[in-house]
Parts: C-alpha cells; structure tokens; sequence
C-alpha cells in the first residue's frame, strides 16, 4: 500500500491527497485546534486516536468545510483553502468538498428520505447520475453495510446501529477520493464492526484514501498506515502504527494506551 | 380650511386617551389565548381521546373558518342569551367583555396551531428524555415541551399578537371603542372631513405600539434561542 | 337567536356567486405572498447584505399598519398612479373603472408576505443544522440542499401556519370592498340591505367560508400525510 | 370596561324592563349619521333624532326611553335579536324591512338634492337622464330613495353604480367636480356639512325629492308602544314642537317642505 | 454481590427488582420483540448483548414505558403495569418511571438547558431537591464523568463523547433504584471508557440496580452479574457472564463471540 507520510509540517509530496497546515480553530474562547498539521497520500488510511474532547470531530469538519478555521490551509485533491485569506468562495468550498464524503459522528440521515434515498441522493443529484445506475449503486453500499432489505425504511425507524451502517452506505456510495469516517462503528456490535471494518480495508485497497476517527486501537494498528494522537487539540504523535502505538513516546499517549489493558477490569 | 396639522392636534390627545382601551383589548385575548390555544393543542397532537380531538378540530375549524364579525355577533347578541337561558341576565355587561371573549375564542384557534407548528418541529428525544427523568406531563411540558416549542413558535406568535393588537379596531362595530372607534366617531363627526388624516394618526399609534411589540417579541427570541448558536 | 331561514335559503345564490371572485381574490393574493415572504425570508436567513435589514424594515412597517389603511391607501393611490401611466401600455385613463383588483392583491400580497416571511424564517431555523452538513459532505450546492432535503421538511414544518395565513388571507380579502373589489361577505352584506337581514346574509357567507376553510384544512392535512409521513410511526403505537 | 356583573334573572329577558308601572325602552341610535344621530366626541348620542325622543318622552309617562349610539350593522341586527327595543337614524321605509320590523309612522322627512358643478344645467332628477350619480353604497338610505324615484319614473334612466365602501362626502362631490360622474345625490345639510373644504363651490339644486323617516322596533314587542309613540309624533308634529327641532338642525323646517312635496297633509 | 437470577419466565424472587414477563412489541408489521421475559434483582448488573437491530434500545425502552408493549407484565421496584389489559394509566406509567432513569443511545440532552441544568432539572422539578443541594449533587455526577468545567455550556457546544457523559450523570444524579444503561460506552475512548465503567461499577456496589445494553464484551464478562445475548427479538442465551461469554450453548452466540477474535484483523 502507500508509503507513509512524513510528520506534519513538511512539503506535500506528489501523491499528497489531503494536506492540513497549520490548522487553527477556536468556538468562543476555548482553542480547540491549535496549530494542526499533517498530509495524507493518495489511498492511505489514517487514523486518528485522542480522548473525548481533543477536537477530532472539528479536524474532520474542518477538513470538509462544515466548521470554517480561524487560519491554516487545507487541500484535498490539489484544491486548496487558505483559511488564513479570510472566507473562501462557497464555489470553491464547494469544489473542494465534492472530493470528500463524510461520516458523521451523528449519522445526520436525511429525516424525510427512506434509507435507499438516503444513500441515492449525491449520486443523482450531484453526481447526476440517473435513477437506475443510482439505485443499483446504493444497494450494493447498503449490501456491503448489511442493510438489504431496509431500503425503504425512514431513518427514525431504525436502531441506532443501522443508522450508523445507512450513514457509511452513503458516504461509500459516493466514490470519492477521501472519505472521513467520525467514529464509523461506535454503535455497532462486535460482528458489525469487523465487517464494516473489512469493507473498509476493501475501499482503502481500491486506492480511496481515509481518514478514520476512531477508538478501536486493534483497528488503528491493524488497518491503517499513520496514526495520529491528539490531546487537546495538538498532534501529540503521528507516525507508523507500529512506532505510535506500540512504542509510544510520550507519557500522554502510554498512560491513554495504558488503560486498554485496564480495560479487562481485574 | 382646517390644515392637517390643526386637524391632527386636535384628535390626537382623545386617539392617545383611547390606548389603554386597545391594550386592554389586546392584552387580555392574547395571555387567555395562549392558555386555550395551548389546551386545544395538546388535544389535537396528543390525539389521546378520539371524541376530544374531533371536538377540538371542528372548533378550531369554525373559529378559524368563518368571518370575525360573525363570531362576534353570535358572541355579542347569542351569548347573553344562552347565560340568560341557564338563569343570569347579563345584559349589563359591556360591549368589551364581548369583544373579548370573541377575540379570545377566535385567537385560541389559530394559536392552537401555530404553537402545533412549534410542536411538530420539536425533536421527540426531548420528549423522552424528560419522560425518562420522571417528569409528569405537567412538568414535561413546562420545562421541555413549551420552551422548545416556543423557540420555534415565537416568530409565529408574535404576528398572531400583532394581528391581534390591531384586530382590536373591529371592537368598534359592537359599541367597545378603542383608537378606531374614537377614530371613526371623530370622522363622522367632522362629516368625513379629514379622513385620511385622522386615519393616517390613528396608523401612526398602531404602527409604533406594533413595533414596539415586535422589537420586544424579537428580543425574546433571540434570547430563547440562545442555546443554538455558537458560543462567542 | 331570531333567524329569517327563508332568506338565508333564499340570499345563498347570492352570496355562492360572489365566491369565484373571493377564491381568485385569495389565490393571487397567496401566490404574491407567497413569493415576497420567500424573497425576504430568503435574504433574512441568508444574511444577504443590506438586503435583510431593508426587508427586515419593510416588513415590520407593513406589520404595524392595520390591513385597512394599507387598501386605503391603494384606494387613493390608484388614480393617481393610473393616470401616471395613462396611454402607456395601451392603457387609457377611465375614471370610472380604475384597476382596483390589482391594487387589492398587491395590498393584500405584502400584508400577509410579511406575516408569512416570519413563518418561512422560524421553520428554516427549526430544521437541524445536521441536516445541511450531512447535504453539504454529499456535495450538494446550498440551493440542491435546500430543494432537495430542508425545504421538504420545512414545508412540513409550516404547514399549521401557512394554512393559518391562507385562511387568514381568505377572509381578509373582505376588506378588499373597501377599494371596490367585490368579494363574498360585501356581496352578502349589500344583498341585505333592502331588509336589513345582515346577520342572516352573514352566516350564509360564513357557511361557504367555513366549506371552504375545511377544505383547505383537509387539503393541509393530506400534505402533512405525504410529505410529513416519516414523523408519522409505521403504524405503531408509542406511549 | 366593567364587567358590571350578572344579577339573577327576574321576569323577562326582552331589553325592556318595567318598574313600578314605568317601562324603560333601549333606543338605540345609528352611531355615524350625522346630524340625524350620531356619537359626539365621548360617545354619547347626539342629533335631530335624540331631541325628537327626548320631546316623544316627555309626553309619554308610563315610558322611559334610554338611549345608546351603536354601529349600524350592529344595531340593525341588535334589533331584530332584541337587544335593543328600538333604533332611530334616519331609516326609509321599503317592504322588506315592513317585513322584519315594526316601522313607526314617519316622524321626520329626508330630501335629496343634487350637487353638481356651478354651471351645470341641471336642476332635477329628469335632467339626469342618460347620466350619472356618484357611487351609492347599497346599504345607503339613499340608495333607497332613487331606486324608489326610479321606479315611479320608468321613462327616466339615470346610472347609479354601487360600490361596496362608502366614500365621504367630500370625496363625492370632487369626483363631480372632476367630471367623473355628473352629480351627488345627497341633502344640503350633508353638502353643508363639508362645502367649507372643498375650496370650490357647486350648485345646489332645490329638493328634487324627499322620503319620511321611520323609528324600526323590534317585531315581537307589542304595538302599544308603537302606536303611543305614533301618537305623539302626530301631536308634536302638529303642534310645531318638532318644526322648532328641524329649524335648529337644519336650518329649515322639514315638515313644511314635506308639505308642499305632498309627503306630509 | 447479588446473586444470579434464574433464567427467564420463573417467578420474581423477593429481591426482583425489574422483573420482564412475555414483552412482545411490533413496530407495524415488524415483530421487533417476540416473547422476552427475565428478572433482575436488587443491585445486578444485567448485561444485554446483541447484534445491532436485535431490539436491545426497544426492550430498554419499553421497561421506561417510553415504548407501549403489545402485550407483557413489566415491574420495577414492585409497580406492575400489565400491557395485556390494554394501556395502563399514565399515573402508574409515572410511579414505575420515577424508579428508573435512562441513558440513551442518542444521549438526548435537553437542547436548551446548560450541562448544570441537563443534571439538576431531574433533581429540583422531580425530586423537589433545594437548588443548592441539586447543585452540589449534579457537580458530584459530573466530576465522576470527568465533565467538570462545563457546567454552563449547552449540549450543541459540545463533543459527542462529552455529550455522553453529561447523559450519563444525568441519569447517575437521579440515584434511582435501577439504571438503564444503552451503550453508554460508545463515544468514548479507551480512556473514559474506563472511568466510566468504574464508576458504574461503584454505584452497583451501592445496590443499584443496572441493565446495560452494550457492545463492550470485556465489560459484560467482568462487571455483570448475568447476561443476556439476545438475536432476532428474542433471549438467545441468559445465564452467567462466565457461562454464557465462556461456555456459549448456541451457534448464534458462539459465532457472535468469534467476531471478537476475528477483531485483530489479521
Ligand atoms: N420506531 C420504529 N419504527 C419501526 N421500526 C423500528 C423502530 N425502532 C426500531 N425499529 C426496528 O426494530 C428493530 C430493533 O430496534 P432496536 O433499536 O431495539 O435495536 P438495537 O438492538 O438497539 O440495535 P442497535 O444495537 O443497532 O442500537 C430494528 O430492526 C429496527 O429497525
Ligand atoms: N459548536 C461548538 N461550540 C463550542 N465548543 C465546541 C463546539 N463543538 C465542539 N466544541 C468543543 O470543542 C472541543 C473539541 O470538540 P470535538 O467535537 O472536536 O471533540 P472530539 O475529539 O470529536 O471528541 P469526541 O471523541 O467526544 O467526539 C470540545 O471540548 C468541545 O466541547
Ligand atoms: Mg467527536
Ligand atoms: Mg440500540
């Protein structure tokens, strides 16, 4: 698969797909992005680990334009956003974030649509394709997630987990270069989890790169190139798996690794 | 010939002595209706008891449905009847009282679904969270259900009260005089002479105690929303 | 109460021929509305530059005016603009028959465009911001967002209250007689003022009112069936 | 606004109520007819028609009259609800409302003029012919009176279009003075009334026809206090207490010139 | 602790606490409940396992009677509500309510009150507490979530994982004989992971009463009393976390568990 990366704040090499420099933001007062920055290859799969509260959520809205940074330059796909500029044109914003899709912490279905229409929406409408192409597309998604046969379900009649698989069906279904995964299995059972996971395996090998938020550490190791850890809202380690999680450097990151061996409660 | 200026002074301190009427004409229909609307509401959305539901959609469509004048005069003239015929003359009552209980039915019914539009917006999850922490429907509706379904409502309500406020023009037609009714007596008065001037004052009055209205109105809104927008 | 049936029976023809003009009064009307209300609604929510705050300020003055003196000042405006215009357009002054149709609709279009501008403004605002990011991550511009996922939900949403001003607008546009425009409740007025039967003549106007209103009440309801069926359970019970 | 408060009911539930052999009567008066009835500026009544009452209720012992100004939708159907025993405001006579009410004997007279621009030929309702009046609300006692001339003179077409608001009167007559229509069909008190804002003057033409006005009761009280009061309209009439009224009013005596019309023996 | 209850559809023991006779529900023509009955007794910890879908959030939900069962016998703390006799009066909905609280899948916190107000609201309306007292107790619940020094945000103002937290205390605060629990884990890292499940752990000791429905298998084995894996809306499996994790009697379970093994990827 890709090479990794190297650390933040270096030069975007050419298979650069998603590059973040120096990344700021601020809600109010409270600084929950300071100074953030790293790039990520075309079809790499990076993870990121922090606890509850270290601004992950906003990096990935960030990266998809939906929280607007204080300053820092974010590209994807060689469209870049000088936040530093002041506000973008929604034109490019726009152009920008059609390289992306999004899984959202939340899930935010489409209340009024049914789950198939929940998933054939970009692709007809942005991706004007027509309806046939559209809804074959969106099975096959919803088969890879295990929700045939849900098609035309609205998203408050299901569980919590079978929001979850609609909302990465969707995301899945658009094909774009980058996909950012917000906690993609944290409702789902350990069975789902490895499947959602394999498909995902599946989609990076395809060469789609991935941004995943997550708190499955045995996914970070397994699956993804880079592993980032952040703790209030810095990146605190960024490297290879293997150095990150296993040879953590700072005692920040032992002690949070630490407490999945804890896990066992004895 | 009188100028425009002359015939404005001299209507103005009676259109001003005549604004406490018109609050007065305002004020009670708004807060009864609120109440009302709330019950007639809740008897619709709760969908609890079918019998009570029709009887409020039918009500609410006839409030809503028919011409305000003829409210009125079924208040004005069938109301004392239907008293007098379970035992108590009210025939002494003035024209005011009638105004506002016929504002009020009348107000409660297009309240009732405005505050249903409020409702409809309202994210169930708020409902069973409050449930879930043991609240009776009592409370659960004061500290979850309105709050949240006034956020929403208030822009609505606030032009339901506006309408109201210059509704109370109409007090006229049964004899309860406010600004219009001073208004139109001064009109017929002066032989029609002047009409759009003292019109034109008698706006003005209306025009300012509906801003003021709507300023107020806006202020509260945003301060109900405040738990929406970002934290600055 | 003491009513001459015989002349209710006999004044309804009257009064149900006089409802064309009232539908058609009330539609237009609506229509114009309808429009204005999305204009400013549209530049309130948007934030447009100076836009929003001179619609904000239109608006408010329209609100404090009673609808009353906004006709009549389209009643004494009308000859005057008219004859502004006279042989413009093919047009030619004629005194007698002065254009008051439009002046109503256009009186009767910002009243209520004003009211209904604040119903499209709060339900925007009740739809959760969710719902136009998870839009926006799929790519979808904001006017495809709009059309495709929050302005169905609005349309939900507002539906008590749109239905509230249609049928505010529809009884409103009595006060349309005031510049000459014939509608239903004058028509049922003046038809009884040979013998001053105007409570009676009102009540007929008010059954067709009410026919009406409970038709558009239904019509609102089916919506909310279609449109708003994913608030509804799938036929379930919840306690 | 007292909410004076309800008392238990005693006898009846009519609007008149006797004490001690007195019968108190509701007379309601139009609120917006001035000079004939009308609210002066605290909303007490006012007018022609209330000092005629007063005299009819001086002659009248075992009735007190009490008066009230209502709207005139309001009071028409307050009547005939019977909220009110009787309404005064200058109201013609036609069958339909013979019909719904009980119409009293004419107790004052109403005349038509026509105001039209100063050089104007015309001088009557025939010269009219093939012309128009300003707009006449329906509902408008005058409206009444020429449909009712129109009817006794077949071989005269005059155009009176209706409208369904009422302008005032000043708007009328600059609508003859612009030449939109060709004359007011109004009284000179009326014209009167507003002739000082014009600034211009029109023509007035002599009284080109007249109508009694009527006091409409409401239909299921008895005739005893009709004809008690018809009775002393005759008598003041004939013995000039109510001229003396119209010369105060109107600068004219009402009955005389109804006399000369043939309206009045 | 408290021992083992027996399996399903026995009699209530005197220390039955939350006792769950024949539930059935159907969502429209979806049967999501088929037959569930199980007892808990006083200060057990039940955990439920299950796919996602399996009806976990439904059961939950209708032992908070937030869900009218179709039919079924449902007592907690003694109050019965007997859903075959048709629905039961809102008062005793109220009573058996009061006995419980909740912790929801989607959090659901009072959008408009602060995180203070989200915890105290309970405390002052239902419980009649003094304000100051409400205070001190809601501080105490959100120090043991770790959300101290957010009192006075509002719940769109903050992560998913803090918005958990504060579900969490909410539910704490009301100190209520039985707790339930859907996934209260899910957002949140390792780290808070076990933090939290500690102080679940501690307020068991306390005599409470738990029912978690959770995806955490390490935590079910090590904290609870009994389990119950459940599949399809039905008890699969219902015994002891060491014979029902451990000894799995069904194929359905013994797959379920595999995917925990299958979780390292490799
Ligand atoms: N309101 C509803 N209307 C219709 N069907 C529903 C509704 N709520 C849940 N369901 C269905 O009932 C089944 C059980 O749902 P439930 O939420 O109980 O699952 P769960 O076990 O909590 O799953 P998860 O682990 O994904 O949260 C699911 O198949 C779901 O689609
Ligand atoms: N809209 C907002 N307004 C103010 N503060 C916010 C807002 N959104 C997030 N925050 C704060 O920013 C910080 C980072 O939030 P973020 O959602 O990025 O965290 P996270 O790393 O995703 O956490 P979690 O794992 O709990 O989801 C938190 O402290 C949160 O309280
Ligand atoms: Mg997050
Ligand atoms: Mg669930």
């Amino acid at each position: 698969m890709a090479e990794l990366s190297a650390a933040g704040g270096t030069k975007p090499t050419e298979s650069t797909v998603v590059s973040v420099q120096g990344l700021k933001k601020s809600f109010g007062k409270t600084e929950v992005l300071k100074d953030v920055s790293f790039d990520v290859s075309q079809g790499q799969v990076l993870s990121i680990l922090g606890p509850s509260g270290s601004g992950k959520t906003t990096m990935l809205r960030c990266i998809n334009a939906l929280e607007r940074p204080d300053s820092g330059v974010i590209s994807v796909d060689g469209i870049s956003l000088d936040y530093g500029q002041g506000k973008p044109r929604f034109r490019d914003v726009l152009r920008q974030r059609r390289h992306t899709a999004m899984v959202f912490q939340h899930y935010n279905l489409f209340k009024n649509k049914t789950v198939l229409h929940n998933v054939t929406e970009g692709l007809t409408v942005v991706q004007r394709k027509k309806s046939e192409e559209a809804d074959a597309i969106a099975r096959d998604a919803l088969e890879a997630v295990g929700m045939t046969g849900f098609e035309d379900r609205y998203p408050s009649h299901l569980s919590g987990g079978q929001q979850q698989r609609v909302s990465i069906a969707r995301a899945l279904a658009l094909n774009p270069s980058v996909i950012l995964f917000d906690e993609p299995t944290s409702a789902l059972d350990p069975e789902r989890v490895n499947e959602v996971l394999k498909t995902m395996k599946d989609i990076a090998a395809r060469g789609v790169t991935m941004i995943v938020v997550t708190h499955e550490i045995r996914f970070a190791r397994a699956v993804s190139d880079t592993v980032i850890f952040m703790d209030c809202g810095r990146i605190v380690e960024h490297g290879a798996p293997q150095q990150v999680i296993d040879h953590p450097q700072t005692e920040r990151l032992q002690e949070f690794l630490n407490s999945l061996a804890a896990h066992e409660f004895e | 010939m009188e100028s425009p200026m002359q015939i404005v002074s001299k209507v103005l301190p009676g259109i001003i002595a005549h604004i406490p009427q018109t609050l007065l004409y305002w004020f009670l229909p708004s807060v009864l209706a609120l109440f009302f609307g709330a019950l007639l509401c809740w008897a619709r959305v709760s969908n609890r008891h079918r019998p009570l539901y029709w009887i409020c959609t039918v009500v609410i469509s006839f409030f809503r449905g028919t011409p305000g004048i003829v409210q009125i005069y079924i208040v004005f003239f069938g109301l004392p009847k239907l008293i007098w015929a379970i035992g108590y003359d009210v025939s002494d009552w003035t024209a005011g009282v009638y105004f506002v209980i016929a504002t009020t039915l009348n107000l409660s019914c297009f309240m009732a679904e405005t505050l249903r539009g409020g409702y409809l917006a309202l994210d169930r999850g708020q409902v069973e969270a409050g449930l879930s922490i043991g609240f009776s429907r009592v409370q659960n509706f004061v500290h979850v259900i309105a709050p949240q379904t006034l956020k929403v409502a208030l822009l609505n309500i606030k032009n339901l009260e506006i309408d109201v406020l210059k509704d109370t023009s109409v007090a006229y037609t049964i004899g309860a005089v406010e600004i219009m009714g001073y208004a139109n007596r001064m009109i017929s008065l002066r032989s029609g002479l002047g009409q759009l001037w003292i019109l034109g004052t008698a706006a003005v009055i209306y025009f300012i105690m509906c801003t003021v209205l709507e300023v107020a109105f806006n202020l509260a809104t945003r301060r109900i929303s405040r738990f929406e927008g970002v934290s600055r | 109460m003491n009513l001459d049936v015989d002349f209710m029976i006999s004044d309804m023809p009257t009064v149900v021929a006089a409802l064309p003009s009232t539908l058609i009064l009330s539609l237009d009307s609506m229509l114009w509305a309808l429009v204005f209300a999305l204009i400013c609604g549209g530049a309130q929510l948007a934030r447009v530059p100076v836009l929003d705050k001179v619609t904000l300020v239109i608006n408010t003055f329209i609100k404090g005016i009673p609808l009353v003196v906004q006709l009549l000042f389209c009643y004494y405006a009308v000859p005057y603009v008219v004859k502004w215009f006279d042989g413009l357009m093919h047009r030619t002054y004629d005194p007698q028959h002065l254009p008051y149709f439009g002046a109503a609709v256009l009186a009767l279009a910002l009243n209520f465009g004003a009211y209904i501008t604040d119903v499209v403004i709060s339900s925007t605002r009740a739809i959760d911001r969710g719902q136009w990011e998870s839009a926006y991550a799929c790519g979808m511009t904001r006017f495809q967002a709009l059309r495709r996922v929050v302005a169905p939900q609005i349309v939900v949403i507002s539906l008590p209250n749109m239905t509230n001003y249609f049928i505010w607008l529809l009884k409103g546009t009595s006060l349309a007689s005031i510049v000459n425009v014939v509608e239903m409740l004058t028509t049922a007025r003046l038809s009884a003022a040979d013998g001053y039967q105007f409570l009676e003549a009102y009540i007929d106007a008010a059954i067709i009112y009410w026919i009406v209103c409970a038709f558009i009440e239904w019509l609102s309801g089916r919506i909310y069936h279609s449109a708003g069926s994913y608030l509804l359970p799938p036929n379930a019970s919840t306690a | 606004f007292g909410l004076a408060g309800c008392s238990k009911v005693s006898d009846s539930q009519s609007a008149s109520s006797s004490n001690g052999g007195v019968t108190t009567i509701n007379f309601v008066l139009e609120s917006n007819d001035k000079p004939y009835a009308y609210a002066d500026e605290n909303g007490n009544p006012a007018g022609f028609d209330l000092d005629v009452l007063k005299a009819i209720d001086d002659k009248l012992d075992n009735y007190s009259f009490k008066y009230q100004v209502q709207d005139y939708d309001t009071a028409l159907v307050g009547i005939k609800q019977g909220k009110y025993d009787a309404l005064i405001g200058a109201f013609f006579e036609t069958p339909a409302r013979a019909e719904e009410y009980q119409l009293s004997t004419p107790y004052n007279y109403y005349f038509m003029n026509l105001i039209v621009p100063e050089n104007s030929s015309i001088n009557s309702l025939e010269d009219l012919n093939g012309k128009s009046v300003a707009p006449i609300v329906p509902t408008d006692g005058r409206y009444v009176a020429i449909e009712n001339w129109l009817q006794r003179h077949p071989d005269v077409k005059i155009d009176v279009p209706t409208v369904s608001n009422q302008e005032t009167f000043q708007n009328m007559i600059n609508e003859v003075h612009d030449g939109t229509y060709d004359a007011v069909y109004l009284s000179k008190e009326q014209y009167d009334g507003v002739k000082d804002a014009l600034g211009y003057s029109m023509k007035v033409t002599d009284v080109v026809d007249g109508a009694g006005t009527v006091i409409l009761y409401n239909k299921d009280n008895g005739t005893d206090l009709k004809n008690d009061v018809d009775t002393q309209i005759s008598a003041l009439i004939n013995d000039g207490t109510f001229s003396d009224l119209s010369n105060k009013w109107f600068g004219q005596d009402n009955y005389a010139i109804a006399k000369n019309l043939g309206l009045l023996s």
